[in-house]
């Protein structure tokens, strides 16, 4: 949220075309410059961390056992007790769940993403740089899952393998390599096509040193900020496979899981039972914010 | 403007005037009774429902009879069998494979037709053989268990009908309950199920109206219906299927429905304070684990009785809210196939005890579960209660957990498949002796052929069970079906939980409803009321 | 409604003879921003007299553009601070509504921009786009506003200007786009036309006609002109007066024959020294050392001191005040008129 | 342009085919067999083979497919077998219900985002900017089912204004936009529907409006003496097209994602279609219904296309 947003590209064009800087600061310098003032997403980026350690250290953190269950104390409201945050229908500790359930959401969230950020950006490199008909080969390939809106994806790939965290996460990750290849694969023909990766090549540098610098260099960062979008979108899908009883089975913690079945509640302890979803809210929030920052942070247009 | 103003404050009020003088005029509205049902569609109209017993109760009983219809006119004991289009069944006492149903008479379809002795060899032949161009395939495998030992059926006379079984089987009669007679003639003027479908016609108290699939199937009363007791006192019977319990929770709420089936537990308080009543009994319901008696740790009766032990029943029910009752044995005990069976109750240092002599301390099991399913309950916390009541006294408990078809899957293809389950968790209907109790018990019935998963075997049940079926005495043949059940409690053939109680929430405006202790329940006594 | 033909009605605003169009009177310029303060333009001054043609001379970030743009207040408002004062015809522009500023852009002043491929909208006809123009201003029917933009497309001498004025900006080539581009700018008969380097993304042959085109239009139509260029060429063709800006003052100004004859500033002479057109063959052409300075922080001194050969301590430690080196004329320089400076 | 749009369609077709490979081979990732649902839990292998052998899964699988697909090019995607009645028409019954659902939650979303992020992109940098920016993270960071429970319980249960489930009160069939006795039924679904399309679409409208507005034209734009009204009426038409894009994608999206807000709405459309196909392992139902989506994604991807070609001068037509 600076102001060096993209409608202020034509002042800030201005400002140094008629100012020509003596100390040019370089791009990194600046995108961390532009971070640094950057409080929003400052803020969500230490509540991102904040909430993976929590899940990290969840055995440590949790005031209790996520799975103990006690029929005597179901559905208690919140502050009930020792219960800082309530109890679930089989009378276990939500906060306790609520910290344990950040690992497998984060899990859901994270591991997909990363999966097919590598999968993904691979493919994507490859069809970029050779081009010709290995980049019709894979491109039209990634085509054919493109006819997929990503939920109907993974809830066909997860409602046909049967449930479960793991088929969970492929699907997930089947979901995603498509938009990341494309990306990869345009920012690598884009980058093929500029001059200096010519000129590399003209001063004899090798195929595999044009890739590791020149190309890598400039694919990251489009692939880095989009899969950060998608981190979200990842645990956002996550959640709504485990609300239809497609992804992390029972009794595990997980947050989508804890709103499925404590829906059902919902008429006894109505704030109780939406924690978990503010839970989802806010990490899907954070990542969104972050993904946000850093885009404008590093100016990049998608 | 304000003028103006008043002007149309004026005509709001003519308006308003209208409308109520338009409301209070229900001499002519129909009075309609909205049920929301838990199936996922509108059950299969043309013949044999899908959709489990839930079918039945809403779509077969009601447009359709069978020869032999379930007493469903009281709540205090188990619901019986009593005469349907059949007035009289007998077994031929000249031969134990040939059983005699005398029809009623003047009996007439929705269409106009005559049901009479050749409608029912039709409908026999329907569901049994191929070679017939009205044969249903699907209807058929859905009926299979029901009709294997079936030869053929012959017409008698016009009101009497014989249908000869393979094997002789004191029992058979009952499977003419679930038997759905539907119009030959409407059948053959539609000429196939497709468009039968839309036009079906059968003898039941309520007649086809129309159907939006998925949405709603709109039945209206027969008011010519041959049994005047049992005519609708409410014209239209609106079905709704509608899967998500907080759906329906929420649909009778705000006023959409007027009966639901099933509200989940923690619903229950809110529709009470909202006014609405909430129904509950007992029927022929069980919620169990059939154990793998070949592989694993569950092959020694201690470890199976220890199981048993350390449930602690009344926590369950707790935890459902109370609409379930504790689950001692195969059937509950409202049934007349109870007996006096041996019975486990919570007992956690004898449950430990006996996993310390059976040397499997502590004992590791993987139960297979699923995550929904006809009849279910609410698998997931239940099965983790159980498996942390399990764990109390020295378990270890592994839940596989799968969707429901994955664990039908399993059900149907046996141990043999899957020898690293040591229990499946499939609840079932008890509502007769062969499927509610025999079929987990006899060697016949080892999957994949049948429903005894885990392969449990005892002599004595083989034995009596073949006698049960060549006794024709209805009290002697009772009595070894009795004696199975206790056979199969004092070897803990199953880890028994509960019996759900089968809930329903009613609008306050309904009334005259009388719940069975039934799967299927009757409808048509209910008023509807035009208070809200 | 004007149905007249355009040469004829496009003649200046009436302005009292007395007085000069433009007076602009220590005009400064920052653009704040969290980051820093860019000091854009430091006190500039000029006047131009109706029909008179200024040209601003200078490199980029010089302050020139930062200038025309603030005659026509089209810097953002809530990041540019203006000091000083600016009168156009009789308008004091920093005193305007916004309405008022409205009304007068595009009709008492207009502009020409560098770019024509970016400066028009590329997803409406040329037509619309000058056509929208004449209805703003003259309150007339879209359809005679489009009469009107063929006629001036005429004017601008856009060949089959019927066809082009149903072309987007894409469709035509740099040369015709300019020409749509001035059409627009003089659609409202302005008294002061504001060209901000109009041919420099020309092609060489095209510049020249577009600017005999300019020049002859502006003699015809007996408008003032702003013209900014970094084109020493270009100037001497077109300019009645010169001004040279650096660092965002004007370091030296008067008419364009004396300032390009004999100029005073080192500056000039430098830039005057690594244009082409004065080089002799043969001979290495002379650059300017060093590059220009850092807008942000600005010295207490002359800003032109560190690259300057001639400069001293005394450079360094104050601005030069202005001088009048001959009529018409000023210069900002200590060492103007000084014998190392002589050629 | 026709010959633009020939090409369009012929790139299509070999994704077509790429879809139905998918969609084929998808069910037969499913552990089970497909005809488990029409069994007793105890049927015998005897009947399964009939049943397999009825529906034709005992053929070799190229040949089901091969079968499948000659039978889908002319409309027939076979029987439904839990249902019997043909796939075709479930699914195209199902589908338009669906579009009500999307369609009404792109418009309002286009509503909402046009307004909103327009706004923003003018005042970019200001309070109403953040406040635009939070709404559109809010908007695509919501657990739309969540929001969907939460509207019920508000505005169904206590308040009792409109009605929990269903599309209309006799159902699809009669169902009639224009009277508010049925136009209350959509209300719900639409808004939680189209939570996350406010988010995107707000995005891409104001950073679309907000980059034309940094455009050199818009100075231009404004020394002609162009009201701000005008500026941004300029503004709007250049970044139009863009905006029309991720409206169509979204549009796309909708139909296929709408299996979370139908289930929770009860609502007849695809997704309900879709989840009840899954839970019964209904594979004819499965495998037409993700096909008729997915082309229906393709479809609409390339009226997109077509459309922005057609808006947007730059684009040139081939």
């Amino acid at each position: 949220m600076t102001d060096m947003s993209i409608g202020n590209a034509s002042l800030l064009r201005l400002a140094e075309e008629e100012a020509p800087a003596t100390k040019v600061r370089s791009y990194w310098q600046m995108v961390g410059y532009r971070l640094r003032y950057d409080y929003v997403t400052l803020f969500f980026a230490a509540l991102i961390i904040a909430i993976v350690l929590m899940s990290i250290f969840a055995p440590w953190i949790a005031p209790k056992d996520p799975y103990k269950t006690s029929m005597a104390f179901r559905l208690k409201p919140i502050a009930f007790r020792d219960f800082w945050l309530g109890t679930d229908e089989l009378g276990r500790d939500i906060l306790s769940r609520l910290i344990y359930g950040g690992r497998m959401s984060l899990l859901m969230g994270l591991v997909p993403v990363v999966i097919a950020t590598f999968i993904g950006g691979t493919l994507g490199v490859i069809a970029g740089f050779i081009g010709g008909s290995v980049n019709m080969m894979i491109m039209r390939t990634m085509d054919v899952f493109y006819a997929f809106p990503s939920i109907l994806l993974a809830v066909a790939i997860s409602g046909a393998m049967g449930g479960g965290m793991v088929n969970g996460m492929v699907a997930l990750t089947l979901v995603f390599i498509p938009p990341l290849c494309r990306i990869a694969e345009t920012a690598t023909t884009q980058v093929r096509n500029l001059d200096f990766v010519e000129a590399a090549r003209a001063s004899g540098g090798s195929t595999l040193s044009i890739v590791g610098t020149h190309i890598l260099g400039n694919v990251l960062g489009p692939i880095f900020i989009y899969a950060s979008g998608l981190v979200s979108v990842s645990i956002l899908i996550a959640s709504g496979l485990s609300f239809l009883g497609l992804g992390v089975e029972p009794p595990n913690p997980d947050w989508g899981l804890m709103l499925s079945t404590l829906r059902q509640s919902i008429y006894v302890n109505p704030i109780v039972c939406a924690l978990p979803g503010a839970m989802i809210f806010i990490t899907s929030l954070s990542f969104n914010l972050v993904s946000d920052g850093l885009r404008q942070a590093m100016d990049v247009r998608m | 403007m304000k003028g103006l103003f008043r002007t149309t404050k004026a005509a709001c009020l003519a308006f308003v005037t209208l409308g109520a003088t338009l409301g209070l005029t229900p001499a002519k509205a129909e009075s309609t009774l909205r049920v929301a049902m838990t199936a996922g569609d509108i059950p299969d109209v043309t013949g044999q429902p899908d959709q489990g017993f839930e079918g039945y109760r809403f779509v077969g009983y009601t447009l359709y009879d069978s020869l032999i219809l379930w007493d469903l006119s009281k709540s205090d004991k188990e619901a019986s069998l009593m005469p349907g289009l059949a007035t009289k069944w007998y077994i031929d006492p000249a031969n134990s494979k040939r059983w005699i149903f005398e029809l009623r008479d003047n009996v007439a379809f929705h269409d106009g037709c005559k049901f009479d002795a050749e409608t029912v060899v039709w409908n026999v032949k329907r569901l049994t053989d191929e070679k017939v161009s009205y044969f249903n395939p699907k209807q058929y495998a859905a009926m299979r268990t029901r009709t294997v030992n079936i030869d053929h059926a012959e017409v008698v006379d016009p009101l009497k009908v014989a249908i000869l079984t393979k094997e002789p089987d004191s029992l058979f009669y009952i499977q003419m309950s679930f038997w759905m007679m539907i119009s030959k003639c409407q059948f053959e003027k539609a000429g196939s199920y497709e468009a039968y479908a839309k036009m079906p016609s059968g003898t039941g108290p309520y007649k086809f109206d129309k159907m939006v699939p998925r949405e709603r199937l709109e039945l209206v009363q027969n008011t010519k219906y041959w049994n005047p007791a049992r005519v609708p006192k409410h014209e239209r019977l609106v079905l709704l299927p509608m899967p998500e319990a907080t759906t329906r929770a929420a649909a009778l709420l705000s006023g959409q429905v007027d009966f639901i089936e099933a509200p989940s537990p923690d619903t229950i308080p809110r529709l009470k304070s909202s006014g609405m009543t909430v129904i509950t009994l007992p029927y022929p319901h069980n919620w169990h684990y059939q154990f793998n008696f070949v592989e694993g740790p569950f092959k020694d009766l201690k470890v199976r009785q220890a199981a048993n032990y350390a449930m602690n029943r009344d926590e369950m029910v707790e935890m459902l809210g109370g609409l379930a009752q504790p689950g001692y044995a195969t059937v509950p005990p409202s049934s007349p196939y109870f007996g006096k069976p041996v019975t486990y109750k919570y007992d956690m240092a004898k449950a430990t005890a006996l996993l310390k002599e059976a040397k499997c301390y502590p004992c590791e099991v993987t139960l297979a579960i699923s995550t929904s399913g006809s009849g279910q309950m609410q698998p997931l916390p239940m099965n983790e209660l159980v498996k942390a009541q399990m764990e109390a006294v020295g378990f270890k408990v592994k839940l596989e957990v799968m969707d429901w078809n994955a664990l039908l899957d399993v059900t149907f293809k046996g141990r043999e498949k899957f020898p690293n389950y040591h229990a499946v968790n499939v609840s079932r209907a008890t509502q007769d002796p062969f499927s509610g109790i025999f079929r987990f018990a006899m060697k016949k019935q080892n999957a994949p052929a049948g429903g005894n998963w885990g392969h449990y075997y005892s002599a004595e049940i083989e034995k009596l069970i073949v006698d049960i079926y060549n006794e024709f005495d209805e009290v002697k043949r009772d009595a070894m079906i009795i004696r199975v059940h206790e056979v199969m409690n004092a070897d803990a053939a199953m880890l028994f939980v509960t019996h759900d109680l089968n809930p329903r929430a009613l609008s306050p405006k309904l009334k005259g409803f009388v719940q069975a202790q039934s799967w299927f329940q009757d409808l048509t006594p209910i008023t509807v009321g035009t208070t809200n | 409604m004007t149905k007249i033909s355009p040469v004829s009605t496009l003649s200046a605003a009436p302005v009292s003879a007395l007085q000069p169009l433009v007076e602009v009177e220590n005009l400064t310029v920052k653009f704040v921003s969290r980051e820093a303060t860019v000091n854009a333009v430091n006190g500039v001054s000029f006047v131009i007299n109706p029909g008179e043609v200024l040209c601003i001379i200078g490199e980029s970030g010089s302050g020139k553009s930062v200038t025309m743009r603030a005659l026509m207040r089209l810097l953002p408002m809530n990041k540019t601070r203006i000091g000083g004062h600016m009168r156009v015809g009789e308008h004091e522009i920093l005193k305007l509504t916004d309405r008022q500023l409205s009304t007068i852009r595009g009709s008492t002043i207009s502009m020409i921009f560098q770019e024509p491929m970016t400066a028009l909208d590329p997803v409406y006809t040329i037509g619309h786009q000058i056509a929208e123009t004449v209805v703003r201003h003259e309150g007339c029917s879209y359809a005679d506003g489009m009469k009107r933009a063929l006629e001036l497309l005429e004017f601008v001498k856009v060949p089959s200007a019927e066809r082009r004025l149903k072309a987007f900006p894409h469709e035509l080539s740099g040369g015709l786009r300019q020409r749509a581009m001035i059409a627009m700018a003089l659609s409202c008969r302005p008294s002061l036309l504001l060209a901000d380097e109009p041919t420099t993304a020309l092609d060489a042959t095209v510049q020249i006609q577009v600017l005999v085109l300019l020049r002859k239009l502006q003699v015809d139509m007996g408008m003032s002109m702003i013209f900014v260029t970094h084109d020493l060429g270009v100037a001497a063709q077109i300019a009645d007066r010169v001004a040279v800006m650096y660092a965002g003052r004007i370091i030296e100004s008067g008419p364009v024959k004396d300032v390009l004859m004999n100029p005073q500033h080192p500056y000039t002479r430098g830039m005057l020294a690594s244009s082409v057109h004065s080089a002799t063959r043969g001979e290495d052409i002379e650059a300017i050392p060093g590059s220009p300075p850092d807008m942000r922080r600005l010295s207490s001194g002359c800003a032109f001191a560190p690259r300057c050969a001639y400069a001293d301590d005394a450079c360094r430690a104050a601005i030069p005040p202005e001088t009048v080196p001959g009529p018409g004329r000023t210069v900002c320089c200590f060492k103007a008129g000084a014998t190392a400076l002589a050629s | 342009m026709w010959h633009y749009i020939a090409r369009r369609i012929l790139y299509a077709i070999p994704i077509g085919i790429g879809v139905t490979v998918f969609c084929f081979a998808l069910v037969f990732l499913a552990p089970g067999n497909p005809v488990q649902m029409l069994l007793p839990a105890d049927a015998s292998q005897e009947t399964i083979d009939l049943i397999m052998k009825t529906y034709g899964f005992d053929k070799p699988l190229p040949l089901q497919y091969l079968t499948w697909l000659e039978r889908a090019i002319v409309g027939d995607l076979g029987m439904s077998i839990q249902t019997n009645r043909p796939v075709l028409d479930e699914v195209l019954k199902a589908l338009s219900n669906t579009i009500f659902l999307s369609a009404g939650a792109v418009m309002l979303a286009f509503t909402i985002a046009f307004i909103f992020g327009t706004t923003a992109a003018y005042y970019r940098g200001s309070l109403i900017d953040r406040g635009v920016t939070a709404l559109s993270i809010i908007g695509v960071s919501v657990p739309s089912y969540w929001l969907g429970i939460v509207l019920v319980i508000i505005f169904a249960v206590d308040l009792n204004w409109l009605p929990a489930t269903g599309m209309g009160p006799k159902g699809s069939e009669t169902f009639n936009i224009f009277s508010w006795d049925h136009f209350k039924y959509i209300i719900m679904p639409v808004i939680t529907m189209s939570m996350v399309p406010v988010g995107i679409i707000t995005r891409t409208t104001r950073s679309a409006v907000a980059e034309v507005l940094g455009n050199d034209f818009v100075n231009t734009l404004r020394a002609k003496g162009l009201s701000e009204f005008a500026v941004i009426r300029h503004a709007i038409k250049n970044a139009m097209p863009q905006i029309l894009a991720v409206m169509g994608l979204q549009f796309g999206y909708l139909m296929g994602g709408s299996i979370l807000v139908e289930t929770i709405f009860n609502w007849p459309g695809s997704g309900f279609l879709l989840s009840k196909a899954i839970l019964t392992r209904d594979i004819p139902v499965l495998q037409g219904a993700i096909l008729i989506l997915a082309l229906c994604f393709v479809f609409t991807n390339l009226v997109v296309d077509l459309v922005q070609t057609s808006v947007d001068p730059r684009i040139k037509r081939a």
